[in-house]
């Protein structure tokens, strides 16, 4: 029965979403498409947990998540307070701001950067699994480890974007500055950052998802007791499952939000951008 | 400049002598540049005319000091391109508009203006007098992707024009533009040339313009590229367009195109 | 012969000596059974293997298994081959703790899962409060290693008699620079490493002779392990697949192993049974455990089947 | 090749700093070692230990170094002791889950570019199954899948597969859309069939994205390999490595699981390129 | 096409009537075709010149089925554009050369082939004829961006007349090229065009170049942009570079340049 109910609310939302699309696109059908897939999403998962009669230790349906959320509001928000805002927002930061200045000395001096980038991918290839406990046991529990778990994870990324972006400028946009003997750091701040600022958006995006993630990973391997990494890794151990997916469920908001934060700033500064721009 | 000049008074604007650059590329060097001669005076426009590739391009960036000669010299007012480029002496409009998309059409020509240090009333004021004169007053707000392609290309010759530099070096400034809209330009750019003075290098793929604006055309030839003519033009100073019609100047446009038809393979 | 899973709750080690001893002396053959053992770790619940179909059997402790109970998964208590706690509290004897008196103002670095439980209401016997206020105790969640005490991040941590405490011996201290609190000693002890399943397998008569045959092979495997430790520890090794145990370790652990299974014949005692219960309820903290779940949570059944 | 003296100096100034750093971390616990033992430790004696240390919080270069020459070249690449050999079992599920997430990338990119309701639909939520951390599902994927019925390597592979497709649907979507209108519109007045335009115009067009994101995808993949190994028993494979070291505080195991994970992930990068340079200058791209 | 056709006999090739189209864009919308008629018969060479964005390429784009009408119709042999378009009718050149980098310079002129099915032969034999006739034989293996601009401007062309179409749809086909290499196609066009008998519509900037190449010059002017006027051109078929000094030619360049002045805003 259940299952039958999932499957008609997979195909009636789907085609609820055809119709829609179809549909000019206006603001309002373009937020409203990608809601109802995700309502599809809810509501085949309610079904089929309740229809195959999953234990609610292996995988507890939306319903019993969102009572769950309803009851623990406070214990969400201290470990969202913990993890997001001390944890992944000031590694971030920092770890974005250290790899723009990084990517500005690297790109001022080729040497630099023809050694640092090859080993640099090495670096980057080291899981943060691996990571996260070496810097947990270097900078304590608290989330000043988790921020350099985060600043390890985002610099990298970031780096290699800034970087790139300052290489962007077209021989001619240099050519011009040239002429008008426009020093270093004039062209750096007037062509070099504004050309390269797709790019750093583009690394500033990739590093939101991730500095959430490593926070919360790196609260698996050391943290207080309190934090979205923390109460996951516990919670598992008692079977709470509904409040594991609870925590899951903010960290997804929480990371959605911040990259959608991250794509709406991107549009106010590269607006001129062909990306960004509708039409032609 | 149809009076002659005492050569020896002062120094020429622009001075070549022996001029070789060459690029090394994989399949082996290219002569972008071969024993190249030229001597541009102070208030000339002079006209670069020649077959894609025959280096005008180059010659135009080695005066500029944005590529270095293998061989030989430039003088520009006597002192090297280098310098004369640290004394911001040039206005340099390239062969695309080449805008930062990121700052609108008065930021644009702005831009230099800042670098330069000029003050902000003076920006905002040499600013409007420039859009004015390539007839793009009301634009200044409009981000460059909104405008067309000419206007784009007016723009850039605004920039170039904003600061007060007394060599123009312009790269095919009217390329993308339609026949009328280029009759202006051309023109006006007559006339701004008239009123200040500059001297102006100036590279065209067409002949009429070529003959029509300047006092010195100079033709080139490719592989490798050099000078094949300089026509100095008999033709006055003041120019409106019917001048075209005269028999003078068809007998140079004549002349030009016999030496450009001498620099490709075809006949 | 009857195919049997069994998922341990650890890594491979002499904790699980009497599986692997059974396996290999072929104590499982005897009793028709075919036993694949699947090693545990940090990031498995063995109730979630056990409910997903994974496994038969599960070796679990009391206290995660309840908290599991109370959060919908129906598994029942069978078989209890340890009989005593291996727990501890390992404190380092610099930072002047001497008796639990001395534990204001020190961290003390715990397992969470359930296993900060007893410590929490051994707090609340002592009238320590645990919000990290200089009157009080700060607890610390840590991992399952030792480098936290180590590197003196925490001043006390929770460690194994059979295990984690050998490790800081290994590491460099001495007994002389510890102090240890055992758990059995304190009255705070919770039942470890019992063998559960879900009430489902119980109600499959087939099911349930197949798990009588288990615990008594089993149990014929700990008592060899018992009496033989050193070829235990051997066997041990030999399946360990990640190649990171050592000998002398392994040796070590299955004496003190030995000491924790010794005097039980695999039937729980109800009375270890309702003291768990008790220390669960009364930790003061976040409760995993709200009500006693009664005799529903444990059965004789399987034992009695299998002594007989 | 002209980046080899400044890869070779950057990775010395790596080691020297290294060196620094060991001793720094390590100094704490050999001064208390000495001072319980009423001994007094020279620099010269402080240095030493701290560079020979059984359990170092950070041990020094040449002890990572001996330990990955003892486990990869001394032991048989059979032996459950030789790194080679659990290097190739998180390898197998890297590249099993690589293969999967590289085709249900390329499946969704392709859904994206050519529907426009998943186009408007999916993207967000492909987006934000990436905030997920995956170490904390990924024990439940295991469950379920085991409960299915699906164990050994795909388990692991599928957790492979969930990191992995992320940056191939993102490159390829991009790539997929790269042709420009003119393309497009040239297809157009041959009246090509889609099939035509996808293949002659928006595969090829797209491939010079779709190898930079097969390069991401695979350190993703590995790292997804890694995370899976842990909750299957971490019986074998570098992320079983990494956890046994972590509960007996074997740093110097822990560095050369790492060491060796980041080459591993190194070199299939690295063969990524290389196929990458090949079938681009064979597409006379570059 | 100096003698008179029997208009009703056939199908005109193009016939535009009461054509409009209006582009929705943020700031309202544009204009881009007003009231658009045409009629080109077969084996017309019909040139369209105007100042930037008065609709040129929208309306070439309207008839190869590229861009839908606002209202009014365009038919193309009796047929809509859309069934002209899948029955293969048009070669397109685009404004700019668009070669595909990944593919040779043969392979570029292979795609519509293998597109449209031709056998591996007729592919290869068409390749080399098309090749020749834009003078890059000995170029066929080598990539896009191996050749000058000009050079791959004239392969973009060779692609659009490599299968038959009876239509040539050309966008400032020469736009890049120097005054010579100019001519030179020029000649070469003309020569396809009388040899095969297409009918070919030309966007061009050039004045002269529109002179020297039509049969018909569609004048057209901007915002709204739609159609001033239409010229028949009085000149033989047969046409060698030097009647572009004749006094018909230069009339009717006239009468073009005084069309096309009424569409710009200066004098
Ligand atoms: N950076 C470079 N590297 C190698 N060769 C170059 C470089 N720049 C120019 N060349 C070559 O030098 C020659 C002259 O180029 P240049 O750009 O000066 O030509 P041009 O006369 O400006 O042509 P056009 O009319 O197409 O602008 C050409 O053969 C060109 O291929
Ligand atoms: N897709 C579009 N959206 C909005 N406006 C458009 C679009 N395409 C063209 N236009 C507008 O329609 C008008 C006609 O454009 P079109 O490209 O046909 O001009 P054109 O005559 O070919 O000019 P050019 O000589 O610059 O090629 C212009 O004002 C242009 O801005
Ligand atoms: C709920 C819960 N889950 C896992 C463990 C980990 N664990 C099980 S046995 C053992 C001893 C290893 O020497 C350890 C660390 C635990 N204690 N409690
Ligand atoms: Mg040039
Ligand atoms: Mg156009």
């Amino acid at each position: 029965m259940w299952i039958l109910l999932g499957i008609t609310a997979w195909i009636a939302g789907w085609a609820l979403n055809v119709w829609l699309a179809g549909r000019s696109a206006s603001k309002i059908t373009a937020l409203m498409v990608p809601i109802l897939f995700g309502l599809t999403l809810v509501l085949v998962w309610e079904a089929l947990v309740r229809g195959f009669g999953i234990s609610p230790v292996i995988l507890p349906p939306p319903s019993a998540i969102a009572a769950r959320a309803g009851e623990s509001g406070m214990i969400l928000w201290e470990d969202f307070v913990q993890t997001v805002i001390k944890g992944a927002l000031s590694g971030y930061v920092m770890g974005c701001a250290a790899a723009i200045v990084t990517a500005i000395v690297v790109d001022r001096f080729d040497f630099l950067r023809r050694g640092l980038l090859p080993v640099g991918n090495f670096v980057a290839a080291l899981p943060v699994i691996g990571i996260a406990p070496i810097l947990v046991m270097w900078f304590g529990f608290d989330w000043q480890s988790k921020a350099a778990v985060v600043v390890v994870m985002v610099f990298f990324p970031m780096l290699v974007n800034t970087v790139e972006g300052l290489r962007d400028t077209s021989a001619m946009q240099r050519d011009l500055m040239r002429t008008y003997a426009a020093g270093y750091w004039t062209t750096l701040v007037k062509l070099r950052l504004p050309a390269a600022m797709p790019f750093i958006f583009n690394g500033l995006k990739l590093a939101s998802t991730l500095a959430l993630i490593g926070a919360i990973v790196a609260e698996f391997f050391g943290s207080p007791i309190k934090g979205m990494g923390f109460r996951i890794s516990t919670s598992v151990g008692l079977l709470q499952l509904d409040l594991v997916w609870a925590e899951i469920v903010v960290a997804a908001i929480a990371g959605s939000a911040f990259y959608g934060g991250m794509a709406l700033l991107e549009r106010a500064v590269t607006f001129w951008h062909p990306s960004q721009r509708k039409g032609r | 400049m149809t009076d002659p000049k005492p050569e020896i008074a002062r120094h020429p604007v622009i001075e070549a002598s022996g001029l070789n650059l060459t690029f090394d590329t994989n399949d082996g060097p290219v002569h972008a540049l071969r024993d190249v001669n030229l001597k541009v005076d102070k208030g000339d426009f002079v006209s670069f005319i020649g077959p894609s590739g025959c280096g005008k391009t180059t010659f135009l960036r080695v005066m500029a000091d944005l590529e270095q000669p293998t061989s030989g010299s430039v003088l520009v007012n006597g002192v090297t391109p280098e310098v004369a480029r640290k004394a911001r002496a040039y206005g340099y409009v390239f062969q695309a508009a080449g805008l930062y998309p990121w700052r609108t059409i008065g930021g644009n020509i702005r831009l230099p203006l800042e670098i330069m240090g000029y003050d902000k009333a003076a920006q905002a004021e040499r600013v409007r007098k420039v859009l004015e004169l390539v007839e793009l007053s009301g634009f200044e707000k409009k981000y460059p992707w909104q405008l067309s392609g000419g206007m784009q290309q007016r723009a850039s010759i605004a920039r170039a024009l904003a600061f007060e530099a007394d060599i123009l070096l312009m790269d095919e400034p009217f390329g993308a533009l339609d026949e009328i809209v280029r009759d202006h330009l051309n023109e006006q750019l007559l006339a701004l040339w008239a009123r200040t003075q500059k001297t102006i290098c100036f590279v065209t793929h067409s002949i009429p313009e070529a003959v029509f604006l300047s006092t010195k055309i100079v033709v080139m030839s490719p592989r490798p590229g050099r000078i094949t003519d300089v026509i100095e033009s008999p033709l006055p100073k003041e120019r409106p367009l019917e001048i075209r019609d005269t028999p003078e100047f068809l007998e140079i446009a004549h002349r030009v195109r016999e030496g450009l038809r001498e620099g490709h393979a075809y006949d | 012969a009857d195919e049997m899973t069994v998922q341990l709750k650890w890594v491979t080690q002499a904790q699980f000596a009497g599986y692997y001893v059974a396996e290999d002396k072929g104590f499982y053959d005897e009793e028709d059974l075919d036993v694949t053992i699947k090693p545990g770790g940090p990031d498995i619940a063995p109730v979630q293997v056990l409910l997903g179909g994974g496994a038969d059997v599960m070796v679990d402790w009391l206290p995660s298994a309840l908290a599991a109970r109370e959060n919908g998964a129906p598994i029942v208590n069978i078989a209890q081959p340890f009989k005593s706690s291996g727990l501890m509290l390992t404190c380092l004897k610099e930072t002047g703790i001497e008796t639990p008196e001395d534990f204001s103002g020190h961290t003390l670095g715990t397992w969470f899962f359930g296993n900060e439980l007893p410590l929490y209401s051994w707090m609340s016997k002592l009238g320590l409060p645990t919000d990290g206020s200089e009157e009080g105790v700060t607890i610390q969640k840590i991992n399952f290693n030792v480098d936290p005490l180590l590197q003196k991040q925490v001043d006390c941590a929770t460690t194994m008699t059979y295990n984690e405490y050998w490790q800081v011996i290994d590491a460099g201290l001495t007994p002389a620079d510890l102090v240890v609190f055992k758990y059995e000693d304190e009255g705070i002890s919770t039942l470890e490493d019992g063998l559960y399943t879900t009430e489902e397998n119980l109600e499959d008569p087939e099911m349930v002779d197949k798990l009588a045959r288990f615990v008594r092979a089993s149990m014929k495997g700990w008592k060899y392990a018992e009496e033989n430790p050193d070829e235990a520890a051997d066997i041990v090794l030999e399946n360990d697949e990640t190649g990171a145990q050592t000998e002398e370790h392994q040796k070590r652990m299955m004496g003190e192993i030995a000491k924790l299974t010794e005097g039980s014949d695999g039937t729980l005692d109800p009375a270890d049974f309702e003291r768990t219960v008790e220390v669960l309820l009364s930790s003061g903290a976040e409760p995993v455990i709200t009500e006693d779940p009664g005799e529903a949570a444990w059965t004789h059944e399987i034992t009695d089947q299998a002594l007989n | 090749m002209r980046n080899v003296i400044p890869v070779l100096t950057v990775v010395l100034a790596i080691v020297v700093l290294w060196y620094g750093a060991s001793v720094q971390l390590n100094k704490q616990w050999a001064l208390d070692q000495a001072a319980r033992q009423d001994r007094v430790l020279s620099t010269a004696e402080l240095v030493a230990d701290t560079w020979s240390q059984a359990k170092p919080k950070l041990p020094a270069p040449h002890q990572v170094a001996v330990e990955l020459w003892e486990t990869v070249a001394q032991k048989a690449v059979t032996s459950k002791r030789s790194l080679v050999y659990h290097a190739w079992v998180t390898l197998s599920a890297t590249l099993l889950g690589f293969a999967l997430g590289t085709a249900f990338g390329f499946l969704l990119a392709l859904g994206i570019v050519y529907l426009r309701v998943m186009d408007m639909s999916v993207m967000p939520w492909v987006i934000a199954s990436q905030t997920i951390p995956i170490l904390a599902v990924a024990p439940m994927i295991i469950v379920v899948l085991n409960a299915v019925g699906v164990s050994g390597l795909l388990p692991k592979a599928m957790i492979s597969m969930y990191l992995s497709f992320f940056p191939v649907v993102v490159g390829m979507v991009k790539g997929l859309r790269s042709p420009s209108t003119m393309q497009l519109d040239q297809m157009r007045t041959w009246s090509a069939t889609r099939r035509q335009e996808f293949l002659r115009l928006r595969l090829p067009s797209s491939l010079p994205y779709l190898f930079a994101s097969l390069k991401i995808a695979m350190a993703a993949s590995l790292v997804g390999a890694i995370v899976g190994e842990l909750p299957t028993g971490a019986v074998a494979g570098l992320g079983a490595r990494l956890l046994a070291g972590s509960y007996y505080g074997q740093t110097v195991q822990i560095w050369s699981a790492l060491i060796m994970a980041a080459a591993v992930a190194a070199a299939a990068v690295g063969l990524i390129g290389v196929i990458q340079r090949v079938t681009l200058k064979r597409m006379g791209l570059n």
